[in-house]
């Protein structure tokens, strides 16, 4: 029963993969994306990954595909594109590239299939570590600790891509839908806080069981993208500091936490024993924050105007105030 | 605590420096200048470090490989290093200038994004360089790849977003590549450790592929023909400090990564077929590039399709260091030819951006009239660099060319010789072209902007420094000899 | 224990009737509205019996109030959202079909 | 009792399937939008039986997630994403 | 209790990353472009889990997991900053393709400087 339902759902994903990418009507792409995204999240629960469904779930379908479906719908509404050059002999055939790619899939179903001999890993060697990890979750354990700088630089990649998203341009804001829509307020009155809880106990259970800062992060990333879509926190955003302090504090804390562990202990990030899970709570719950900023500001897709910029706040870019709505 | 602090400044200093650039951002530039600062003294101790007692490891977090993640210091790394922080420097000075919030509003903006973008890199490739694992090598090119992205797009015009975005999707698909390659070599051997992995890594199917995939990402990344289409738009339309940064460090980056592959990590898995192949696109490279330079109408694509060639000549290295002799001859001429690289090429980028930013914008080469007479400095600077590229001595160039001829002849492989030589008289020819447009007296058209003399002197510094690395390539080599691979240095009494 | 585990297996079977006529609903009905009713209303009564008969099961109290909190979200979400959806397509000038009229 | 669970997850997911078929039958339909409160019911129903017959409790957490998360999505869709008309489908053929 | 078989879940991701090759090689519309590296980057965390799943110990090897998480966020900040870039180039560009490199450069050869091939916004 499980091989058939593994069966069917492997074939369901590649075929929706394919859909997704190849349909002639790109918005009904991305919604094959977001279905994807569905599927594969329920494949990670079938291989005990609880820790990367939670964040794909999140993280995988959700943002990512309302990523994607804002900006589709902001590249359509600037118009279609100008009549295509001809790019006779430019390209690679089409048949040239299925061939060289089937080449490819066979190699490599080839290599990954030869793998089954070496089930090895490092699964107990974590486990062994684990009681001097300071948490009881060895993915945490991982991501925390045992390779804590990867996860440092990663924090880094996400200020990153703010500090691009802003370089790159003005956001263009939602307008306010709170009075075409009446029935909206009461959902974010239900769903707001409940993610904001549910954000604080995937963090706080991260150290114990599944969850942790990223997925916490990307729960309250979605928060703060139904608080924009529901026309607020554009006040909030224009505060000079307020805003670039949460998106970077997760980033500061982590490097303070490194060279703080560097001077008490000597190597970085190599916790002070008996004190590991505090550490890691608080690099963690620094990390939420700014991680939840950016999830929701890459929503956003630009930088909001800010007091002393010199710009009229209600002037947007493309003057579109109410962009949202359409015709 | 010996050696902490210099890891831990190395990496954390830019990073920290970038958080505080892009909350405020008006301290930007001192940010940067502290950060030079500290970048430059905890190298030097560094390199202290490594003369004295040899190999620097440092393991964060106190777990060690396999479970951990290593940082590491060795000649190889250290020289790297040495490259990154005197660009780095350099181009710092350099954009103190070039970025002028009174000039336009653009500008302030450029600047004020710049400099977090700027050091966001800087930190990237000294985690990049001194990082010893390739899962955290991923994290690290990805960092760098944003990064260098993003500064490619500040310049804001169509054709620098155009190439800013086709390079972010080349870049991350070929991140995509690694990482699968990553995922195959992590089942087979149970590590991501370079230097576990040179002892657990047997040859097989499943370990080919993946390093035919994580090689064919690194590749495109550093631009190797035919992967190198999205380099010249991309280094020709960013802003002048970034093309410095971009063709002078960025695409050494992956190539570095490379040569931990092949010559740390999986020396007893590459055949010699396999390094012949990388040699051959790197001379195909040499020779297209090269080409391709001579007939560009505008300077910087010019530059641009320069550093296609030159990177050609980095991969001569593959088939000339497996070689039956000869090898560590061949290892040490690719380094300094690349670090001459770098430093050239820094400097005409920079020289040229002098040049372009005192006419407005315009770069068409026939129209680089009065160049010599209007900004002297640049046009010497560039002319040095040029020297460097030729190969002429006592230039890096030369002495890194010199080293690959010599270990050519050695190992028995003499058509690379002749493909050092043909790509060493074209290179000739596309200066020489510069050169020629740039000393003809004419009218200047149009008003002519001054540039800064940190500017052109910064460009100048650069030039030199290329130029008369023949005379620093003793030192560099006994550097690179400090914990360079053993495969490199045959025991005593022949090929293995 | 016994009981349980049949009044489980009796619900979920009820469950799956009901998701299943209401994706029939949605291959069969003839406009957006009439499909949305398919879609909330079944499904929701399908997602409901799906919980009674897990809580059934469950092994502690913080998994039943996990269990009606998901249920309370989806279908906050989902009476909301076809409303939103409902009045987006009658905004954009979609006609309910009347009976008959195909 | 495990098969029952993973033979309503089977049920479930072959729902999924078949709704799809819906959404993609024309394009630049407003029945896209459809799919959304398809994954969040039927979704979550499949999160919960599928965790249940394999015996971890975590899933829980992660149908919780996906249900918050369709919400979010939901909304996304409906405010910012309406369909176009399907009047700019791409010829992909070329 | 931990049935699977392992080489579907293999195969599944082998074909995952070749699609997202196939379409980003295919194709040239920017989101398609974007769908494709984003499915690709999950064909590629499915070879890694899946892996990860089939160790001998108790529990699945927490490695990959990690290492997957964080694939996950560097992968929704590539598709951000590329979805905005991409939007960008829109806007500059009018088109939602990448134009062929020659076409690229000799667009700017003259590079004006004025401020009105200026990126937009970048001047308020």
């Amino acid at each position: 029963m499980l091989y058939l339902f593994d069966l069917v759902l492997l074939v369901v994903i590649v075929l929706l993969a394919w859909r997704s990418l190849n349909d002639a009507d790109l918005f009904r792409g991305t919604v094959s994306f977001i279905a994807l995204g569905l599927l594969i999240a329920v494949a990670w629960v079938r291989l005990r990954a609880p820790d990367v469904a939670l964040a794909e779930a999140a993280v995988g379908s959700g943002l990512t595909g309302a990523l994607i479906l804002s900006a589709l719908v902001r590249m359509r509404r600037r118009g279609r594109d100008a009549p295509r050059p001809n790019h006779a002999g430019g390209a690679i055939p089409r048949r040239l590239i299925g061939v060289l790619l089937l080449a490819l899939f066979l190699c490599l179903c080839g290599a990954m299939l030869r793998l089954a001999q070496w089930p090895e890993g490092l699964t107990e060697t974590a486990l062994a570590e684990l009681p001097a990890s300071g948490v009881s979750n060895p993915v945490t354990a991982v991501l925390l600790n045992y390779r804590s700088y990867d996860t440092l630089l990663e924090v880094a990649v996400l200020l990153l891509a703010i500090v691009g998203v802003w370089s790159l341009r003005r956001a263009e804001w939602p307008g306010d839908v709170r009075e075409s829509y009446p029935l909206l307020m009461p959902l974010l009155r239900i769903v707001l806080p409940t993610l904001v809880l549910a954000a604080a106990y995937v963090l706080w259970i991260g150290t114990s069981k599944p969850g942790g800062a990223f997925q916490g992060g990307a729960l309250a990333g979605g928060a703060f993208v139904l608080m924009l879509l529901g026309g607020f926190g554009r006040r909030a955003l224009r505060h000079r500091y307020r805003m670039r302090v949460a998106l970077s504090c997760g980033l500061l804390v982590f490097i303070a936490a490194s060279v703080g562990t560097m001077l008490l202990t000597g190597e970085i990030l190599r916790y002070p024993a008996g004190f590991a899970g505090h550490w890691i709570l608080a690099i963690e719950a620094a990390a939420l924050i700014s991680i939840a900023c950016t999830l929701g500001l890459l929503y956003l897709g630009g930088r909001p105007e800010e007091a002393g910029d010199g710009t009229p706040v209600n002037r947007s870019v493309n003057g579109s105030k109410n962009g949202s709505m359409g015709r | 605590m010996s050696h902490a602090g210099s890891f831990a400044s190395m990496i954390l200093a830019p990073l920290a420096a970038a958080t505080l650039a892009f909350i405020f951002p008006r301290l930007g530039r001192w940010l940067a200048f502290g950060t030079a600062g500290a970048v430059s003294i905890a190298f030097a101790r560094l390199t202290r470090l490594l003369l004295d007692g040899g190999v620097q490891v440092h393991r964060v977090g106190g777990w060690g490989a396999p479970l951990g993640i290593d940082l590491r210091a060795d000649g190889l790394a250290v020289f790297m290093l040495l490259i990154t922080t005197a660009i780095g420097a350099a181009v710092m000075l350099y954009a103190l200038r070039y970025f002028n919030a009174r000039r336009s509003p653009a500008e302030g903006h450029q600047e004020r994004y710049f400099w977090p973008l700027f050091l966001l890199l800087w930190s990237a490739l000294n985690a990049l360089l001194l990082s010893t694992d390739i899962f955290n090598l991923y994290v690290t090119l990805e960092l760098l790849g944003f990064s260098a992205v993003l500064l490619i797009a500040l310049d804001g015009r169509r054709a620098a977003l155009t190439a800013a975005l086709r390079y972010l999707f080349v870049s991350l698909s070929a991140s995509l590549l690694y990482l699968l390659g990553v995922a195959i070599v992590y089942t087979r051997c149970a590590t991501v450790d370079l230097t576990l992995l040179a002892t657990r890594a047997q040859p097989g199917f499943p370990l080919t592929i993946a390093i035919a995939l994580m090689t064919g990402g690194l590749l495109v990344k550093s631009a190797l023909i035919p992967g190198h289409f999205w380099l010249p738009p991309a280094h020709a339309n960013a802003p002048a400090p970034v093309s410095a940064l971009l063709s002078a460090l960025v695409v050494k980056g992956s190539f570095y990564i490379m040569l931990r592959l092949w010559f740390e990590a999986f020396p007893g898995l590459i055949t010699p077929a396999a390094g012949n192949l990388l040699g051959g696109l790197g001379a195909a490279a040499v020779i297209w590039g090269a080409l391709n330079a001579l007939f560009q109408k505008r300077l910087k694509l010019l530059v641009a399709y320069s550093t296609v060639a030159q990177l050609g000549y980095l991969f001569l290295l593959f088939p000339l260091a497996a070689g039956h002799e000869g090898r560590f001859t061949a290892w040490s001429g690719g380094l300094v030819f690349l670090a001459s690289h770098a430093c050239a090429k820094a400097a005409m980028f920079l020289s040229a951006g002098n040049v372009v930013r005192a006419r407005g914008g315009r770069d068409e080469i026939a129209h680089l009239e009065g160049m010599s007479s209007l900004q002297p400095i640049s046009t010497f600077a560039f002319g040095l660099a040029g020297l460097s590229l030729i190969g002429l001595p006592p230039s890096g160039g030369f002495a890194g060319k010199w080293l690959l001829l010599r270990a050519g002849l050695a190992a028995g492989q003499g058509w690379w010789v002749a493909v050092i030589l043909i790509g060493s008289l074209l290179a000739a020819a596309y200066v020489a072209r510069v050169l020629v447009h740039g000393f003809t007296r004419a009218p200047v058209p149009g008003p002519a902007r001054p540039n800064s003399p940190l500017m052109e002197w910064t460009a100048l510094a650069l030039a030199i420094l290329a130029a008369g690395m023949g005379f620093l390539s003793v030192w560099l080599t006994d550097l690179l000899q400090v914990g360079a691979p053993a495969i490199l240095i045959p025991p005593a009494g022949g090929a293995p | 224990m016994i009981v349980l585990d049949v009044l489980t297996g009796l619900l979920l079977c009820a469950a799956a009737f009901f998701f299943v006529s209401g994706t029939v609903g949605l291959l069969r009905l003839p406009d957006i509205y009439s499909r949305l009713h398919a879609l909330t209303k079944a499904d929701n009564v399908g997602l409901g019996l799906t919980v009674v008969a897990l809580m059934l099961q469950a092994e502690s109290w913080s998994e039943v109030f996990k269990l009606v909190l998901i249920y309370a979200m989806v279908l906050s979400a989902s009476a909301t959202v076809c409303y939103l959806i409902g009045n987006e397509a009658h905004r954009r000038g979609q006609r309910p079909r009347r009976s008959g009229a195909n | 009792m495990s098969v029952l669970y993973t033979g309503a997850a089977l049920v479930l997911l072959l729902t999924v399937v078949l709704g799809l078929v819906r959404v993609f039958r024309k394009p630049g339909s407003a029945d896209s939008l459809l799919a959304v409160l398809l994954f969040g019911s039927t979704g979550v129903a499949l999160l919960l039986v599928l965790g249940k017959g394999l015996g971890w409790s975590w899933t829980l957490d992660v149908a919780l997630a996906f249900a918050l998360l369709t919400a979010v999505l939901g909304v996304a869709f409906v405010l910012r994403g309406w369909p176009g008309d399907g009047t700019d489908v791409e010829d992909l053929r070329r | 209790m931990m049935y699977f078989d392992d080489r579907l879940y293999l195969i599944a991701g082998a074909a995952l990353i070749t699609i997202g090759l196939y379409a980003l090689l295919a194709h040239r519309h920017f989101l398609r472009r974007i769908l494709a590296l984003n499915v690709m980057g999950s064909g590629v965390f499915m070879v890694l889990i899946t892996y990860s799943a089939r160790t001998a110990g108790s529990i699945p090897d927490p490695v990959p997991h990690a290492m997957v998480i964080t694939g996950i966020v560097v992968s929704i900040c590539a598709t951000g900053l590329a979805l905005v870039l991409a939007e960008c180039v829109q806007a500059l560009t009018g088109r939602t393709e990448l134009s062929d490199e020659r076409e690229t450069s000799e667009h700017t050869g003259a590079r004006p400087d004025t401020s009105d091939e200026q990126h937009q916004d970048q001047s308020p």
